[in-house]
């Protein structure tokens, strides 16, 4: 009954986050305590990127992570609420690249994506109207007369924000009387930009990207959407679509030639760094990991830009703090 | 009802010793003894009751009709439905008056129609003395009667499907003196009509409602005979002993 | 951490010496006037002096658990090695540990160099307060055990006193209960009426479309996102309608075969197979629903020419749910049947009925009561049930009649809205709260009946 | 009396009605039948499926791979005790190098490229147990990767199909058993997971919920059947402990979030507020069932004990209590079998986490069984599906074993007083 | 032992109404009467057990050397291990024989070490006529002894406390008759030593065993006196009908 838990340190690392970062903060996190034993191993959850940020910018302190992993960029108004709450050394780290990849199982639909065609098909009111689409071939004529249905990832997720601003949002600004909008009323343009449809054609398969995988591979006439490594891992069964006519393949997405590539970052709470046993060796492990043909790269990460690389890899020893205008500048390096 | 040299074990244990009895069937025949000595068995050999309880074992023939109701073949439910049972304590099920008693005229299918059921239920009912205290509340369940109203619907559930024997075991112990004298009254109506088999505690009451007494003691019958000569003039030494008190 | 420990121990050994000597001195008593009665036992004498060393000292040193590495703390912070410590609270708290558990000798090293010129400066505290601690628990526990040994007499009732501790200690702990019950509702029913400040309960009761966006804002939640209806028709739709059809009839029948018909030597196996079948954990069938049943399900339902069956399906989540609760279901129906008198039984069997129509018509109205508040309790289990569809049914807030279409229910919900650690600020996050809350209110009162069913039933056969 | 010539009981139609009622009877009997063998045959079905796909769990695919050390150039300090460092020591001699050098030997180019990237701690683990080696050749079983794993038992990537027949023609690649499955933790690579880890924090939070819950529960069943007076505060006592009964256990989650949680923030993911949930889940169970244990003792007992003046706690500790205790301990069984396999609330409070090393004790972060089953059936990789029915096979073990000595208890003390 | 206007209430029912007696020292005192009428009942409020029925209530005095054992502040222990009883079904503990009767001894502390326990334990099996039946076998089971052995090792319990008053409630009533032939003589040697109470259903047990006998019926106590007179010349007309089966 008695004894208290009080304290207010803790050993070990913990990261939260996002599920598409989640392996390689494993793997990592693995190397990290085999190749330090002294200290305790890392505790890695995924929680999905926007809740992970929540926890993140929660405060600082034992009961707060120490790393969220993110398959975004943090966004200014979570920087903000970091900073409200006393989270005002940030350091941002980009670890690789994913593409978010649409799939459809071996022998299963095929079809030359657009970001155009994905809006319409899959927006709860494209361009304002009402969405009536029901088959690919009601969105254009040349797509296969099958029925619209596609799993993806929850609107919790990074993956899902990608969607919304890789895809979606390019569709929909394809549209000049969107480009307007995007001037005059922000809020209308983001809803109708980038709200998705919710009567089944889209459905929300929760934050699990394998189950995603799974159903397409039973349902040859459905798509789904994940983060490149899942395709990549599940190369015998399901395979990727073109989108603008460019195959997602790790030579494209590394090169941004597929419009669905996006960065991966891990965000490290700097004041923590002295308060938490073997933080920074964690941090420092990651850029081991990384390269090309790296152990990241087995499971599925596509390694940054070589300039890119440079620069984390600089990041993971000198921690620069991040500020509000390098979140403002663009969001996604095209 | 003839049996001859009948043995009941339960497990190891034997419970009646070759017991043989002529049980006639236009008289009341009471089994006294003490507790324990087996009456309960015997008469449940009567019925195959016995046959519900997974370690009884039976021995010697139980003749009805000339035809022993032990020989393999022998249909148990046509048997049990020839030679009814009431219990220690009343056991209506937890249904109307009205489906107490028509329970078994309808799993033995003996009414053609509604009216020949009420027919039964009302002559079942009459006979057993309990049609004018129910007959307007046939639908109330019959677990809300008194105790001795509770034994003689039994009685008039067992009398439904018009069986040949009925075998009461200590049917007014668990009753107020009262209603045992009202089912005292009842067993000396149904004489002659139906053999009845009566197990009794109560010496008195053997005296009461028997013609015929049998003791048993130590799972062996030990004498068997007129009442009026068991009670005033016993054969046997432990007979006497128990009549007077000795012992039980 | 090593104090705590030491000075339980000497707790005890005091309380021993307590208890030996109240023991001796009782005797005394009884050897000085050999023909009266004590009015205890002598180890009632023990007991009582014990008590008054141990409970005073217990208390104490959970007392002293909390203050001690307070007043250690204080200590090292005065120290001049403590002048050049961090701002940070965190740093500093953890340099702190650091330090401290090299002192008390649980850890070999330190990580953060600057930590260790505290490990002196906590060695002294350490040392200083240990003695303190010590010298304390003595005091008090003689202090304690001096008072209790002056009150005993020969005709000292010991044994009333200590009884009275022995049934003091047995009232706490079935309080715990209670309490329990107390936190349940306490934490469920704040984080309800934050969840709806944002969200009205109508819309939420009410509402037929789930799709909570917790990337949205949370000042200004869109209400007609929280309308929990498909929720709770997947939850009743799987546990109370497809996974009773399996459970029921198959639960009932089994009871009615093992209690009527096995014999004695099957039931004996059969009855632990049941149990068995109870005993696996959900989560193994939840990924038999998921890896072995859906796709079958789903095979099948294509076979037979249904195109847009899920792989993730009510039914399948359903049927699993089902054979899960069969024993549950069966071991009450079981409780029912025997509960009904064997008098009821003879009864039937001496009027000639069959075994079955005896059990159609006699066992089963009579046990009815008993299997309905089972029923009551299963569905109730059922409703509650989450690993099996968290893993075999689905994200998707259908509101459909169709078992092949992927379906979820509140407590699926519960977990992916809270899986992780929740931010408790965002309706998305505290609608889990308010979902438990409902199904939380839902199966106690269905306990409630239940409960009060099965008592009623079993009053009226004693 | 005329009618007693027609007894209805002795006509040809009474008798034809009773063919049909035996029939009626038969399939009443087999239905029954029916539904037992039912749960059986699904019980049989999940326990088969289970291990046939959890026997290849227990194996992993390894190549062998001879290393002669004397060629190698290694040394070791035997002195050296810390084994971290010997490891340090062997990695900077260029311990992995040589491992690479001698698998490619071995197993070619591409062969040596599917080796376990841990391959080298294995080799460097053997020499230091056993330092003598380092004098010899020396043939190792390493794990493959995944991909060759995978390509070996048949599906995965097809690129690496024909290495796999190659290596397997060559008799250097198999699929051998892999009692380090239960001594290893959690990891990315199904060729190196292990479930001790979540073995340790499963018995680690069952040490927490015993301890909590068995006093507790024992202690409220006396009270509650023994000394409860009949009132308001009992009513309300004995009506919160059967509705705890059947609470959902999400709901004990939700409540080990919100209270534990919000006591101790920084206790997240440990074995010790695991343990606290479950142990609140746990404890009704045994009242219940320690209350039934307590009610089967005969009331006589009560009563010849307080008839020589023993005092009620008297009666209690010394006649009712040690004759429930069987039959509170198999309820006590029974319920902690059941909190062994919840996983639900664990989900809650945080013990979901990815956790690569055992843990230390009731504070540090865990995972448990039925948790890690969870988290691996989540995994794609096929290695993972039987390495989860593995995981449940050693799950399924452990509560068979709980559930029979539970029903051994129960079965050797059931007392017909 | 003097009762004085005792009556008992089972919650809203009145069990036992206002029964006065004085019960002897040097007597063996039979409680006869038909089932149900508060026999039991009141036997138990002459050591407090109706305590243990939540639902009793009693009212009058009971004084036991002139001291009213219902007075608050009253010790029931002391009062239980004064005033002995032995029950309907021998109920023996699930421990071994010597454990039986020791248990009294040391919960009230009368032994002064394992020696004078084993004395103890001796004497009071001797009183009970069965130390020459077990002394070989003390550390068997009690409940492995039979029925008769095991009534009379529940009476040796209840002397080694040394009691007062022996309360026995229909204490051969699951026995066989040479069991019960025992316990009767083992009555009659006690007698003197300790006042004994004895419930019965057996009007002739009550006649052999006991020198008073006080007849129940429906609650209150109709008749009191010495036995011989009850069974010969009852005063009552209600106690005549018992006697002579009109009914129980
Ligand atoms: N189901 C049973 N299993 C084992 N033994 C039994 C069973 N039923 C009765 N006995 C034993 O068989 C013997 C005869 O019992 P039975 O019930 O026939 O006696 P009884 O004369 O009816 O006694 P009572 O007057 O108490 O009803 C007794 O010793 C009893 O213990
Ligand atoms: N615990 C109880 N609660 C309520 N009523 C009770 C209780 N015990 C006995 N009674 C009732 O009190 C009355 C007297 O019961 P008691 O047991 O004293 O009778 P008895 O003369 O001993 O009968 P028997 O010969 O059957 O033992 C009966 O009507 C009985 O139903
Ligand atoms: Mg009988
Ligand atoms: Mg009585
Ligand atoms: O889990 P996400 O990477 O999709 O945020």
């Amino acid at each position: 009954a008695c004894g208290g838990g009080g304290g207010g340190t803790r050993n070990s690392i913990r990261a939260v986050g996002s599920s598409t970062v989640y392996p390689f903060a494993k793997s990592v996190s693995e190397s990290f305590t085999r190749a330090h034993p002294d200290f305790s191993s890392p505790i890695i959850e995924s929680t999905g990127t926007g809740a992970g940020m929540q926890l993140f910018c929660a405060g600082v302190g034992a009961n707060t992570p120490d790393i969220a992993d993110a398959s975004r960029r943090m966004k200014p108004a979570e920087f903000e609420t970091c900073q409200a709450n006393g989270v005002k050394d940030i350091t941002e780290i980009q670890v690789g690249l994913d593409g978010i990849a649409f799939a459809s199982a071996k022998g299963g639909i095929t079809m030359n994506l657009t970001p155009a065609i994905l809006y319409k098909a899959l927006a709860a009111n494209p361009y304002g109207e009402k969405q009536t689409a029901k088959k690919w071939s009601d969105v254009d004529p040349s797509l296969p007369d099958l029925p619209i249905l596609v799993y993806g990832p929850p609107s919790t997720s990074g993956t899902r924000d990608a969607l919304k601003e890789l895809v979606l949002e390019v569709g929909c600004e394809a549209d000049p009387k969107m480009e307007a909008l995007k001037e005059s009323d922000k809020d209308k343009f983001t809803q109708t930009c980038t709200e998705v449809r919710s009567d089944g054609s889209y459905v929300d398969q929760g934050e699990q990207d394998n189950l995603i995988v799974q159903k397409i591979e039973g349902n040859p006439n459905a798509i789904g959407v994940f983060g490149f490594s899942y395709l990549e891992e599940n190369a015998d069964k399901i395979q990727g679509l073109h989108m603008n006519g460019v195959e997602p393949t790790y030579a494209n997405i590394s090169s941004f030639a597929y419009p669905g590539a996006r960065p991966l970052y891990i965000y490290v709470k700097d004041a923590h760094l002295d308060a938490i046993p073997g933080l920074r060796e964690f941090v420092a492990s990651w850029a081991t990991e990384w390269s090309k043909g790296g152990p990241l790269a087995k499971i599925g990460l596509v390694a940054s830009p070589a300039d890119v690389m440079a620069k984390s890899k600089a990041a993971t020893t000198e921690f620069p703090k991040l500020t509000i205008a390098d979140l403002k500048s663009a969001a996604y390096p095209k | 009802m003839r049996a001859r040299d009948v043995s009941v074990f339960y497990g190891p244990k034997q419970a009646i010793d070759s017991v043989s009895i002529d049980i006639e069937t236009d008289h009341v025949t009471a089994f006294i003894g003490p507790s324990g000595c087996g009456k309960s068995t015997f008469l449940r050999t009567l019925n195959r009751m016995n046959d519900t309880i997974a370690s009884a074992r039976v021995e010697g023939t139980i003749e009805l009709d000339g035809d022993d109701i032990y020989r393999s073949g022998m249909d148990v439910v046509q048997l049990r439905a020839r030679v009814g049972m009431v219990f220690q304590r009343p056991n209506p099920f937890p249904k109307t008056i009205y489906e107490n008693i028509a329970y078994g005229p309808k799993i033995h299918g003996l009414a053609d129609g509604k009216d020949h059921l009420d027919q039964i239920v009302e002559k079942s009912l009459r006979r057993a003395g309990l049609w004018e205290e129910v007959k307007d509340r046939l639908s109330d369940s019959g677990t809300a009667l008194s105790g001795g109203q509770q034994q003689r619907l039994c009685i008039a559930r067992a009398i439904a499907v018009e069986p040949e024997v009925i075998l009461m075991d200590e049917p007014c112990s668990a009753l107020d003196p009262i209603a045992t004298a009202k089912i005292e009254e009842l067993i000396d109506e149904l004489r002659g009509r139906y053999a009845i088999v009566i197990v009794t505690h109560s010496m008195q009451q053997a005296a009461r409602v028997s013609q015929r007494t049998a003791f048993f003691h130590l799972g062996k019958m030990v004498e068997y005979g007129e009442t009026s000569d068991i009670f005033t003039n016993p054969r046997e030494e432990r007979t006497k002993d128990y009549i007077t008190g000795r012992y039980g | 951490m090593m104090s705590p420990a030491i000075l339980l121990l000497l707790a005890l050994l005091l309380g021993l010496a307590g208890w030996l000597a109240a023991r001796a001195r009782a005797w005394g008593y009884k050897r000085a006037a050999p023909n009266t009665r004590l009015a205890a036992l002598p180890s009632y004498h023990g007991w009582y002096v014990a008590l008054w060393v141990l409970v005073p000292v217990l208390l104490f040193v959970c007392l002293w658990a909390v203050i001690e590495p307070q007043l250690v703390t204080q200590y090292v912070l005065g120290t001049p090695a403590a002048a050049n410590l961090p701002d940070f609270g965190m740093q500093r708290q953890t340099m702190l540990a650091e330090a401290r558990a090299v002192a008390v000798g649980s850890a070999q090293g330190v990580f953060n160099p600057d930590s260790r010129a505290l490990i002196e400066p906590f060695e002294q505290a350490l040392l200083r307060y240990n003695i303190v601690g010590v010298i304390a628990t003595l005091l008090i526990g003689f202090a304690g055990g001096t008072w209790a040994f002056l009150r005993l007499k020969p005709d000292f009732r010991a044994r009333t006193k200590v009884e009275r501790i022995v049934m003091g200690i047995l009232l706490l702990a079935s309080l715990v209960a209670v309490l329990t019950t107390l936190g349940i509702f306490i934490s469920l029913v704040f984080e309800t009426i934050r969840f709806f400040g944002m969200v009205s309960p109508i819309d939420f009761l009410f509402g037929t479309h789930w799709g909570p966006d917790p990337m949205g804002n949370p000042a200004n939640p869109d209400p007609s996102r929280y309308g929990a209806i498909p929720l709770f028709w997947g939850t009743i739709y799987i546990g109370a309608i497809i996974a009773m059809i399996v459970a029921i009839p198959l639960g009932l029948m089994s009871a009615i075969y093992l209690t009527q018909y096995a014999n004695p030597r099957w039931r004996k196996w059969l009855k632990p197979m049941l149990e068995i079948l109870a005993g696996v954990p959900t989560v193994v069938y939840g990924y038999f629903a998921a890896l072995t049943v859906a796709p079958i399900v789903r095979d099948l339902a294509i076979s037979v020419g249904i195109s847009n069956a899920s792989s993730e399906s009510a039914l399948a989540a359903g049927l699993v749910m089902g054979v899960m609760i069969i024993p549950f279901v069966s071991s009450m129906a079981d409780d029912s049947i025997a509960a009904v008198p064997q008098a009821m039984r003879d009864g039937s069997l001496a009027m000639g009925a069959t075994q079955s129509e005896t059990i159609r018509k006699v066992l089963v109205p009579a046990a009815l009561p008993g299997i309905v508040a089972g029923v009551m309790l299963a569905i109730s289990r059922a409703i509650g049930e989450t690993m099996i569809v968290v893993m075999a049914a689905g994200a998707a807030a259908n509101l459909s009649a169709n078992p092949l279409e992927a379906m979820t229910t509140v407590t699926f919900q519960i977990v992916a809205m809270l899986t992780g650690e929740g931010s408790f600020d965002h309706p998305a996050t505290l609608s889990a709260f308010a979902l438990g809350f409902v199904l939380f209110l839902v199966t106690l009162a269905l306990n409630f009946i239940a409960l009060r069913v099965v008592k009623r039933f079993r009053e009226a056969y004693e | 009396m005329s009618d007693t010539i027609t007894l209805p009981t002795r006509t040809p139609a009474f008798e034809k009605r009773l063919k049909k009622r035996y029939a009626a009877e038969k399939r009443f009997r087999l239905a029954g039948l029916g539904a037992i063998l039912f749960s059986v045959v699904v019980l049989a079905f999940l326990l088969v499926t289970m291990t046939v796909n959890g026997i290849g769990g227990l194996t992993r695919v390894e190549v062998t791979v001879p290393i002669d050390f004397r060629e190698a150039g290694l040394t070791i300090d035997r002195s050296q005790r810390n084994e971290s460092e010997s490891l340090q020591s062997l990695q900077g001699q260029g311990l992995p190098d040589v491992v690479d050098f001698y698998a490619e030997k071995a197993l070619g180019k591409d062969g040596a490229a599917q080796i376990s990237s841990d391959s080298w701690r294995l080799v460097a683990n053997d020499i230091i147990s056993n330092p003598a080696s380092l004098d010899r050749e020396v043939t190792f079983n390493l794990p493959t990767n995944k991909d060759l794993a995978n390509a070996y038992r048949g599906d995965g990537k097809a690129d690496l199909q024909p290495l796999a027949k190659r290596l397997q023609s060559e008799g250097k690649i198999a699929s051998r058993l892999d009692l380090g499955f239960l001594t290893r933790s959690d990891a990315t690579d199904p060729q190196l997971v292990g479930i001790w880890g979540a073995l340790k924090g499963s018995m680690l939070t069952m040490l927490i919920t015993l301890a909590l819950a068995f006093p507790i529960g024992v202690l409220a069943a006396l009270y509650l059947e023994e000394y409860a007076p009949k009132n308001r505060w009992t009513d309300l006592i004995e009506v919160s402990i059967n509705n705890l009964a059947a609470v959902p256990s999400i709901i004990f989650g939700l409540l080990g979030l919100a209270l534990f949680l919000g006591l101790f923030p920084n206790l997240r993911s440990a074995p010790i507020i695991g343990g606290m949930t479950l142990a609140l889940m746990t404890m009704p169970v045994i009242v219940i069932s320690g209350r039934n244990a307590i009610k089967a003792v005969p009331p006589s007992i009560r009563d010849g004990a307080l008839a020589i003046g023993a005092s009620p706690v008297q009666v209690v500790f010394h006649h009712v209590l040690p004759l429930a205790l069987p039959g509170i301990l198999t309820g006590t069984i029974i319920g902690m079998a059941r909190a062994l396999g919840e996983t639900a609330p664990l989900l809650m409070i945080g013990m979901r986490a990815f956790v690569a090393t055992p843990p230390e004790g009731f504070t540090s972060p865990a995972t448990v069984l039925p948790v890690q089953i969870f988290l691996w059936s989540d995994e794609i990789d096929r290695g993972f599906v039987e390495r989860t029915s593995a995981a449940i096979i050693v799950l399924l073990i452990f509560l068979l074993c709980m559930n029979g000595i539970a029903i051994y208890l129960r079965n050797r003390f059931e007392k017909k007083w």
